[in-house]
């Protein structure tokens, strides 16, 4: 759609929010129907693929050894890429990650590394010389609105799916063979609101997401934490309906943990 | 880089029975599923599996052709862009698009432009994107037989469909589709050829390796004769997404290639 | 990277007497200074000493936006760029610009829009440019407020200015304005924060770490509270520079924004 | 020239095709002739210049010591580059290799690799810590069609005048001193054919080049293998065009290399 | 301003310089004032602030531990980055590096290091393994002119304030502690003249500049050397033009080293 | 790098007999070789060969500037873009142009600007591109010789030629065209000049190393003195050219260059 249809639509957003209604019907605290594919790819150590309503997106793991960080030698890291592939939208382009796939790519790793649901010290292999790298690469297949959200997910759930390879005595993986499944301290389910004019609401579809003022994303944990936070969009939020996105975001983030992650 | 030679030079790629290392016959393809429409968003979509190979392909266009120096004013451009995602073979792939990435879009993109009926759309551009989740050799003809289904779901009119298929040879034998133990032989050559089935033509055609003229001559054949599995499977997969969609509006031409097998 | 733990854990980060490392009190802020109007060129700045955070900030517009098409015909865009200089911490810092000043830089413009009257400018673009000289913790809130103070001396025509805080968590207790030995507690929390002062408006907000509801509305509160003082601050500073250099042209927007507190 | 003039061009070509003729008189199967320069630069470790008609190009190696790959201990390797110079043709352009430039190189690297022409166990220096690497960069000076035969002989016969150097005792080449020449197991010589309206002609000029419908390269060998296929172009060719160019490559390769490559 | 304006500007500056006179009333060899600010940056090993005139440049070292170069194995080296921010001038762009800023930071590199103020041999921690690189990192804040002469003497005065950091035996710097100075051998002090029309002047404003014919830089050693030329711009200079600027360079340079180097 | 002292301090540049390390007189030039017209594709073209360095220029233009935005108004720009090979130096040179090369490829340009017509041309651009293809100091001086020449060749006018000479020291003594030996001496400098011959102007000047203000001035005459021989030289080719060639249509500039030594 060209700029102007997306105003047009836009003003349609709001003002169906303004009479306390979504555009596709839903209540203003309610997911669209979430839908996890295992699988997708053999050669990944760790794969899920997400749909969230008509949005698709597939995180996979790839376990590499490699040098630690002179400053944590015994300790594994992690490194996050998403990138939103020109397929899933007509606007979308091939090319060098923009600041959009970048901040989506950070808050995801944010996500992960923050809230020590990872053990990184477990992914050292021998002090000062090898360590695992989780690579952790997602990418968007089809652009229906909330990536922060899907993202997280596919890649919370790739993670509990991964299996840590077996490596033979040149440090190469044995091809078919693991050692182990990769272990989670904590499962962290970020949420994701949008404000439109004075409404927020839950898990923006395109329409909504193109029509929001600001959007606020808050991860949390099973054990009752706030693990990360991100607010973006040109808009501000009043530190009330923070704090109700967050009470909101514990809320949906068990429901979600439940139904998708255990 | 050369290939290993050592233990692997006492495989057997075809044994008594006439079976190859995964079970399969000589002249025999991979199980291939092709689904069509998997990608809303786009204007046309295709997904499928082929042996290991898990490819998604998506067609946005004919469209303005952006930035315009790059349009030609008598006839749509094809913009052709093959992927793999990183997690999509043994070692994990640097996702910066690769110089191979960058070959085979080119050569993909002319294969495609050839069974399209360009001159009707001067001035747009057709962006093909396609993405490899999974990988197990063959994936650029996986991809092409992916990329005109989308094509057809997009109700782009064609000459004719765009089938892919491998030939070539393992252990002295000449095969159908290679897997990536047959391609590891040590003298294993790998053909990927892309071809329009009614058409009779070959739109791609890559070779690396040693063969003999008459090797290559039976090879021809062995790929003719089994494109029309491909073929039939990409026409199968859109009659059933329009048979129950219906037929209405810009579904028309892709309708018309599950129904008579070409779209003109 | 995985905090390191070890020796660390022993620190105290506030003592008995309720004094930080550093000798602050809980809830105080580090030393601020700001200048308006340190970079003659631009048609705005402001240099802004935080603690040990050192920022230059300049403002370029509203002017054509080029390349045109990211213009918009409704309103100006802003363009941010956050860059932290190679020499500005302890390892040195590689100058091309890393993925963490790219999406600083993002969340920052969005922030800074929301108190700009952009919809009077439509089709320009007002390039805010910040540079860190010197870094210790917290110099995205400190380059924002250094950047709202250059778009005042710009004379733009703002809502209210974006004052920045950091609140946050170290060694079990709620502190405002973290430096880096707080920032690396084994349970830190930081919380860069952008409020619209008068408004009473979040623009920016970031946090990583683990942190309780209750913890986190306490913190809440501790900004809004404490970024008061970052707001008489800056406009402390405009109206130093413009009662000097009256009140002339198009100084005239800076100058009521230091009467005022607020442009408009 | 413009795209219209080129348009005009293409129309002549195919026209004087029609009438079984070549526009610069040439027969359907016949090359332009060679002309092989030697000692273009002495930095090089081997170098070769080739006219075609009136396309130049010139290839030069250098053998540079590297670590070998991990799952290749024992072997050396080559690495290929070829760059369309802005000297070379009003339309070229200084800056990153394009799509034309990736295929060219790509393509006269697999010819050399995939060939088996080069015996990349004897690049070997010392198993699992020295291999050599054979830099093959090719460069266009000026383009007057056929870039893909152009650059494969040029780099063939480049690397046939190949010296290794002589390593110190540190592993760096001793200025001067040469180990001996680079061994040629084969000489694969590429043949590229190209289809104008239902005409297929040989060693395609640049105004041929234009006119083009579809693009096809075979590299064949000394001792009668096929050892590479490129097809390029929007057009197609059918099976019988193909075993007529496939034939005909056999021919013309054997005469290319009696010529210029022994 | 505009092309236009820069041209009127330009038309401007020519006239006056023809009456002798420069249009902000300096003499033709008169240095605009020159403010040094020192303790910019904590984290920097050493650093300047230079304002001269209205241009404003900042310098920052940082002493890193890296390894020495095959053929120098027992000397350390200098690395030299200029950046012309966009905060600078509203021209200047974010983005990679352009050619006026990869001269500037190429002209002010070899003017340390051709001029051997930096004893190399002495940069070296363990030969062969370990060794200094001074990071020279320069940056543009204000642009007012003549940034030639303004980054070098940046440059060196940043490097006269340098502290060497003390290593650990892990070869980490010690935070805050640091092992002697770095010493300057000479102190080379570059002067940089623009002739527009007929006449040259020494230390261009920026509406100098923009009227330039021709840029000529001469750095000069305390030790009566020329360690360095660099000229540009689209005009000329007489031998005894040049002759002249050189003989004046020494001079000024004198003058320039006796206020802000010692 | 910092230069190697060590043996070569006893390496005698000029010897008892007046002779260098490759037999030369200090103030002679290598053996210079000028062609015109190598490269049929381009408007205009030379090849240099200057001891061992080989260099080839082309000329497009003037040509429409792209893009536009590049272009002035009142003049032509000249693009000046200067390679080397890869394999033209003793160790391998990375394909990617480095910042030497857009250095020199800036100074270089700059100095042919002055020697062309270029307000008779306005809002086009002259492409000079050269590629070293051989080389052992001097390169950047045999290019412009040789683009200078390709510039007459293209028929463009001009004020006079650019003719490049190289002068310097090494082992104390100031010398002509210094080699790669003579550049690694100790105390070398080497001092790469452009002159237009017949204004008796400078217009490209580097100089690297310590050299006393008098050895400057006497180095200066010996490029003056020297220079002549590199503008007979391009001098003899261009006629050689056009005496053959007849002096037809836009060869005619070229020719007059050849005849008059200066095109205008």
């Amino acid at each position: 759609m060209s700029q102007i249809l997306w105003n047009l639509s836009a003003d349609k957003v709001l003002a169906t929010l303004r009479e306390g209604k979504r555009s596709d019907g839903r209540k203003f605290d309610e997911y669209r129907p979430v839908q996890v594919i295992k699988n997708v790819s053999e050669n990944a150590d760790g794969i899920c693929r997400i749909k969230l309503g008509q949005t698709d997106v597939v995180a996979g793991i790839k376990m590499i050894p490699g040098e630690p960080f002179p400053d944590t030698p015994d300790a594994g890291t992690i490194s996050v890429g998403a990138e939103l592939l020109a397929l899933a939208d007509p606007t979308f382009e091939a090319g060098p990650p923009r600041e959009g796939s970048i901040e989506l790519s950070r808050v995801v790793d944010r996500g992960i590394r923050e809230s020590n649901c990872l053990d990184f010290k477990s992914l050292c292999i021998r002090e000062g010389e090898l360590v695992w790298v989780v690579f952790i690469d997602i990418y968007v297949l089809n652009f229906d609105g909330n990536l922060f959200d899907a993202c997280a997910l596919a890649a919370l759930i790739a993670l509990q799916d991964t299996k840590i390879p077996k490596l033979d005595d040149k440090d190469k993986p044995v091809k078919g063979e693991f050692a182990g499944k990769l272990k989670l301290a904590r499962k962290p389910v970020m949420c994701t609101f949008v404000k439109v004019g004075n409404s927020v609401v839950v898990d923006p579809s395109l329409a909504e997401e193109k029509a929001l003022d600001a959007r606020f994303s808050v991860t949390t944990t099973e054990d009752d934490f706030i693990s990360a936070f991100q607010k973006g969009g040109e808009g501000a939020f009043s530190p009330e309906e923070i704090n109700k996105c967050v009470a909101l975001a514990f809320k949906k983030g068990k429901e979600l943990r439940k139904q998708y992650c255990e | 880089m050369a290939k290993k030679t050592g233990s692997e030079e006492t495989v057997t790629y075809v044994d008594k029975s006439g079976k190859r290392l995964d079970g399969r016959k000589a002249d025999e393809l991979r199980k291939i599923k092709v689904e069509v429409g998997v990608i809303p968003r786009a204007d046309g979509s295709a997904y499928v599996e082929w042996g290991q190979n898990k490819v998604l392909a998506s067609v946005y266009g004919p469209r303005e052709c952006l930035p315009k120096h790059l349009a030609n004013p008598y006839k749509a451009i094809v913009r052709y862009t093959y992927r793999m995602a990183a997690f999509s073979v043994p070692d994990r792939k640097n996702p910066k698009p690769g110089r191979r990435e960058i070959e085979i879009s080119k050569v993909s993109g002319e294969a495609l432009a050839r069974a399209i009926f360009l001159e009707r759309f001067p001035n747009t551009a057709i962006d093909v994107d396609v993405e490899i989740l999974d990988s197990n050799a063959g994936t650029r003809v996986a991809a092409l037989t992916a990329a005109s289904v989308a094509l057809a779901d997009a109700g782009i009119p064609m000459r004719d469909l765009v089938a892919g298929i491998g030939v070539g040879k393992a252990g002295g034998h000449l095969l159908v589709d290679l897997n990536k133990a047959e391609e590891d032989a040590p003298d294993a050559v790998d053909i990927p050829m892309a071809i329009l089935p009614n058409l009779g033509e070959v739109v791609l055609l890559q070779l690396d390796g040693l063969m003999t003229q008459k090797e290559w001559e039976e090879s021809q054949k062995l790929a003719f004769q089994h494109v029309k599995k491909v073929y039939e499977l990409q026409k199968e997969a859109l009659k059933k997404k329009y048979a129950v969609e219906g037929n209405s509006g810009d579904m028309e031409a892709g309708a018309r290639a599950a129904e008579e097998g070409v779209v003109e």
